[in-house]
């Protein structure tokens, strides 16, 4: 068994504790201590799940990125696993983040969805992840399947920062936005709070990694093994 | 040493998990013509695609003309040509502008009077102008070895090489691999008829259960099981 | 001197195949008619908001011609394997691709200039003194589509569902180059002044190099085992 | 009893199949998000022209999608020449075309369901009770673009320029069907009294009778030599 | 003339205007094998799928079993069994599920104990469950076979009868023809390996510029030039 899965097996449960732990109190002081917003009132509570799950969709996006760049250099199918896993992971968190977004779109700017630039880019983040996940879902050799989403990571890596900027300029340069998600000033009973859960949503991201990539190399073991079994079966 | 054309170490394939080549080590001269049997599913073609840098082996080491296939492609790609079992032509191209693009792409620019030749020796020059997409079966497999006769490479890779061919086309598969392993050519090929390979094979092997075993040579005028 | 004669020898046999058949070149053209009149059709009730909307009307018809053309750049590769013989070529998988790329925007532009008149036909536009601007726009925008396209379509057509993965994987990576060249369609045909959709032209040239170079950089790893 | 129980063996092929591969389905239901997408960014302009315009979207969404879907169809009977095992066995051609009819319905019927709440939530709308009326409308809309679009994926799975063949016969020919689906989910949606839009559901389920009985009929001479 | 399964009168076949079959008339018996042979490019496949009603005919008459081939197509159609040279298998479906529909569309249910036999008859029992995409070249022929074994039609036709198979295989082959012979079954068959067919062919006949000339049986045994 690959020396880092057997290190991801002993460190583990450490990230998923510290998780834990962070996001508990995080969820305490955002939720029951801190006080309610001026303008928005109980609804600004959302807040607490929804920038952390959009800032750790970046994060998994970023990993995802590394991954598959360093992929394609040492072609260690272990990165992969990991880059697979960010994906997959990243998907989820995106898909919260959209959907915590939303929830708060409908009461603050009274519709769930709008031609926001934020929105925009993020959406295809999440349609650029899902294209990565089908198209390894359409590749049955495992190499082959592998070196492709990397090679699609890395191009979406490019280009998500220019999907921002330029429908970043796109609006900027018609009208100014009435509403940005930047207008929310923090206070500081609402920073702390919201800097824990970041911290915890990030070590519950990376402690999910870590037992997601082990999943993964594992089914790829066992899938070895029943091969191994056809391979007996000669003609 | 210099006249080694190809060198396996331990090479292995496995196709998600299924493992097909297992640790297979063997070596062909300049010159000589090999020849490969096996069961159907044995992994023949498999081992033709990895010697003609179609799939990359999943373990072990392969040398062609002293490069290695990983680290070297190109340049052992510009020292073979593989006749597989797909023809590798254009439907929309005749057969002459299909022979003028392979060449093309390898660099070479045989004349007219080259391109007819080869047309003529294969026995479909009265199809020059024909697209390929009308080739009958066997057609298209003449074309697939006019372009080896233009490409005069020094490895010569041939899947299943007499199938879908008239007697007249194996004589001439026969007579332009005696020509090629005259002219210092490696010939490596796959077939299911000893009887027909038997004048051409100065080599031969069979590949069973992921390894491979040489076979005495006398064992293709044979007529016992060779696997 | 290889490289560029591999190219040339790449362009040389996508053309002489398309004179052959005029299957992709009919067929852009016949499609992006479809895509029009659809639009025409679901769209019919509201002459004016039509009018506002038809930068984005052409862009969309143009994208859905460059992805049947793109589709077709690599899908005729796979009669009689030929991918594979393209694989194992001793030619530079670079030169591959910019030959690749440049005839799909030869093809693909060849059919925009077709469809131009139509859209002035269509929709009572005004563009003569307009044209060298759109020209320009037109290209970089196809270019922007086709670097992207080809290296996708070079991707697709060697897993399952490959017709349908080139758009999938295509739509949303391309949007910055739909998203340049409608505005600046839009601010050209808007009668505002150039200095005003500048940007989104300046925007879609550092798009199309940036994917031209990347491309031409993972091409490799798409081509090769 | 023949002719039923060869409808049951290609439903089951296509289905299990596409369980095995997931690609049909997949590839629709995302190739329409896609399709979405690119409406809301050509679009954007002008958000109260987007909620008019609504039925249109939708069925230029659901269109594709069934475009996508059909082209597969009878495209997936290419592989290993099975095309020709299907037209030399010896069941009724109207067998095949009801098997492929049925399985496509299912499929672009089933997308269609996952794609209905993108559409409340991007576009805002309410449509729980008007439910039922907007399900009738949809399969009818759908038998009407799939019994055309499959006897026209026979058909143009057999000569050069398949993929976009396809769309390039289906789109004009399917004009009513999606006039009356549009009609009638513009009236739906836009609160219009049922007597109002009833018209045109019924026009949709007119074609879809005569579309099925054309086909059924002249299949044989699409998949016979 | 009961027995004839076979009769074909003045059959002709053109591809825009280049003939590739004239006039031919010949007749074939119940329980016989017919071996076919040709150049390359001679129009073997094109009578073949004009016999297996895939093409039909540009001119003349064929009746299969007594029926029009283009009168009565579903129920010649019934009545014999094409192994073309395309495998006719769904790349997403096992074995066992490609014989099974392949049967169902004739109208036959055989039980798992009779798909488990012929797979194991033919050799790729072991692979029942396993997508025939991942099938080598031998493998999907033998899982062609498979089906002709189910489906036992009255009249069997072969293109290329041995390529791509192993000597197994090809014995294989030979034994079911014998069998499906020896039950009354019609077998036409294409092939260009006179010495395999040679065991089991009871008649043979070579097809040249579009005309079919019938040949002596000792003509397979011997070794001069069949055309
Ligand atoms: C579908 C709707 C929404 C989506 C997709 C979305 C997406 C995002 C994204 C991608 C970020 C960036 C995280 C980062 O840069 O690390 C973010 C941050 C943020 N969002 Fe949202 N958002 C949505 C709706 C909203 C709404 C309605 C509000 C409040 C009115 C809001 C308030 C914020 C705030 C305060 C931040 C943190 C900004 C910062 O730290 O720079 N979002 N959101
Ligand atoms: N892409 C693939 N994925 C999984 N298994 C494969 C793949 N390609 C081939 N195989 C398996 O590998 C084995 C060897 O296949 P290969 O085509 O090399 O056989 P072969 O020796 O050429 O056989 P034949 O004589 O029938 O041509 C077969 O058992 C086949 O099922
Ligand atoms: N669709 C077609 N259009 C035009 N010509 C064709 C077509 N199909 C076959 N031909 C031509 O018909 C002739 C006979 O082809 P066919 O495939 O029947 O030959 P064959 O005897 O099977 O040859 P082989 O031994 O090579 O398989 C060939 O010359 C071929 O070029
Ligand atoms: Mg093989
Ligand atoms: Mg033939």
């Amino acid at each position: 068994m690959s020396r880092f899965i057997l290190w991801l097996r002993r460190y583990q449960r450490w990230f998923g504790l510290a998780g834990g732990l962070c996001m508990t109190a995080g969820l305490y002081l955002g939720l029951v201590k801190s006080p309610p917003d001026y303008y928005q009132g109980e609804v600004v509570r959302i807040m607490y799940l929804h920038v952390p799950l959009a800032q750790t969709s970046l994060f998994a996006y970023a990993t995802l990125f590394i991954c598959s760049v360093w992929y394609l250099w040492k072609r260690d199918p272990v990165v992969d696993n990991a880059a697979h896993a960010a994906a997959g992971l990243g998907v989820f968190f995106t898909a919260a983040a959209l959907v915590t977004g939303s929830i708060w779109a409908k009461p603050t700017w009274n519709t769930w969805w709008t031609w926001d630039p934020r929105l925009v880019s993020f959406t295809v983040l999440l349609l650029i992840l899902i294209g990565y996940l089908m198209l390894r879902m359409f590749i049955d050799e495992p190499e082959r399947q592998a070196r492709f989403a990397a090679i699609l990571a890395i191009v979406g890596g490019v280009d998500l920062p220019i999907v921002k900027f330029s429908v970043e300029w796109w609006r900027t340069l018609h009208q100014p936005l009435s509403i940005s998600p930047r207008g929310v000033s923090y206070s500081t009973d609402m920073l702390l709070p919201l800097a824990i859960m970041a911290v915890g949503v990030s070590l519950l991201f990376t402690y999910m990694l870590m037992v997601r990539t082990q999943l993964l190399y594992l089914r790829q073991l066992l899938e070895a093994k029943k091969g191994r079994l056809l391979s007996k079966a000669q003609l | 040493m210099s006249s080694l054309v190809i060198h396996a170490e331990a090479l292995s394939k496995s196709y998600h998990h299924f493992q097909v080549l297992r640790d297979l080590s063997f070596e062909l001269e300049a010159g000589v013509c090999y020849a490969l049997f096996g069961p159907n599913g044995a992994g023949k073609t498999t081992l033709l695609k990895i010697l003609a840098t179609v799939h990359r082996p999943s373990g072990g080491r392969l040398m062609i003309m002293g490069k290695d296939v990983v680290a070297d492609r190109d340049a052992v790609r510009g020292r073979l040509f593989l006749v597989a079992h797909g023809s590798h032509l254009y439907d929309e191209l005749n057969a002459v502008e299909n022979l003028r693009f392979a060449m093309g792409l390898r660099g070479l620019a045989p004349s007219d009077r080259d391109i007819k030749l080869a047309l003529d020796r294969v026995g479909v020059g009265a199809f020059a102008d024909l697209k390929s997409r009308y080739f009958s079966a066997g057609m298209k497999k003449r074309l697939a070895i006019a372009k080896a006769l233009l490409a005069r490479p020094p490895l010569l890779l041939l899947d299943e090489a007499y199938s879908s061919l008239d007697e007249k086309g194996i004589a001439l598969v026969n007579q332009v691999i005696r020509e090629a392993t005259g002219a210092g050519t490696a010939v490596f090929m796959t077939t299911h008829d000893r009887a027909k390979v038997a004048d051409v094979a100065r080599r031969a092997g069979v590949l069973r259960q992921g390894a491979l075993h040489e076979l005495p040579l006398t064992a293709l005028t044979g007529t016992h099981e060779l696997f | 001197m290889s490289f560029f004669s591999a190219i040339r020898w790449i362009i040389w046999k996508d053309l002489l195949s398309e004179l052959r058949s005029r299957e992709n070149f009919s067929s852009m053209l016949f499609f992006a008619l479809a895509v029009i009149l659809i639009f025409s059709f679901s769209f019919s009730t509201d002459q004016e908001a039509v009018r506002e909307l038809i930068a984005g009307v052409i862009w969309v018809a143009f994208g859905f011609t460059a992805i049947i053309g793109l589709g077709k750049s690599f899908a005729v590769e796979l009669q009689n394997d030929c991918l594979e013989a393209l694989q194992i070529n001793p030619i530079p998988k670079g030169a591959i691709y910019l030959g690749k790329l440049l005839a799909n925007v030869i093809f693909i532009f060849s059919v925009e200039l077709l469809l131009l008149p139509l859209f002035v036909i269509f929709f009572n536009l005004d563009i003569l003194e307009k044209l060298p601007v759109l020209l320009v726009i037109m290209i970089g925008g196809t270019l922007g589509l086709s670097a992207l396209g080809t290296l996708f379509s070079a991707l697709t057509v060697q897993i399952r569902a490959r017709e349908v993965m080139l758009p999938i994987l295509l739509l949303p990576m391309a949007v910055p180059v739909f998203i340049g060249a409608v505005e600046a369609t839009r601010g050209l045909l808007g009668g505002a002044p150039f200095a005003f959709y500048r940007p989104w032209i300046d925007l879609l040239l550092v798009f199309d190099v940036i994917f031209i170079v990347v491309s031409f950089w993972v091409i490799d790893f798409v081509l090769d085992a």
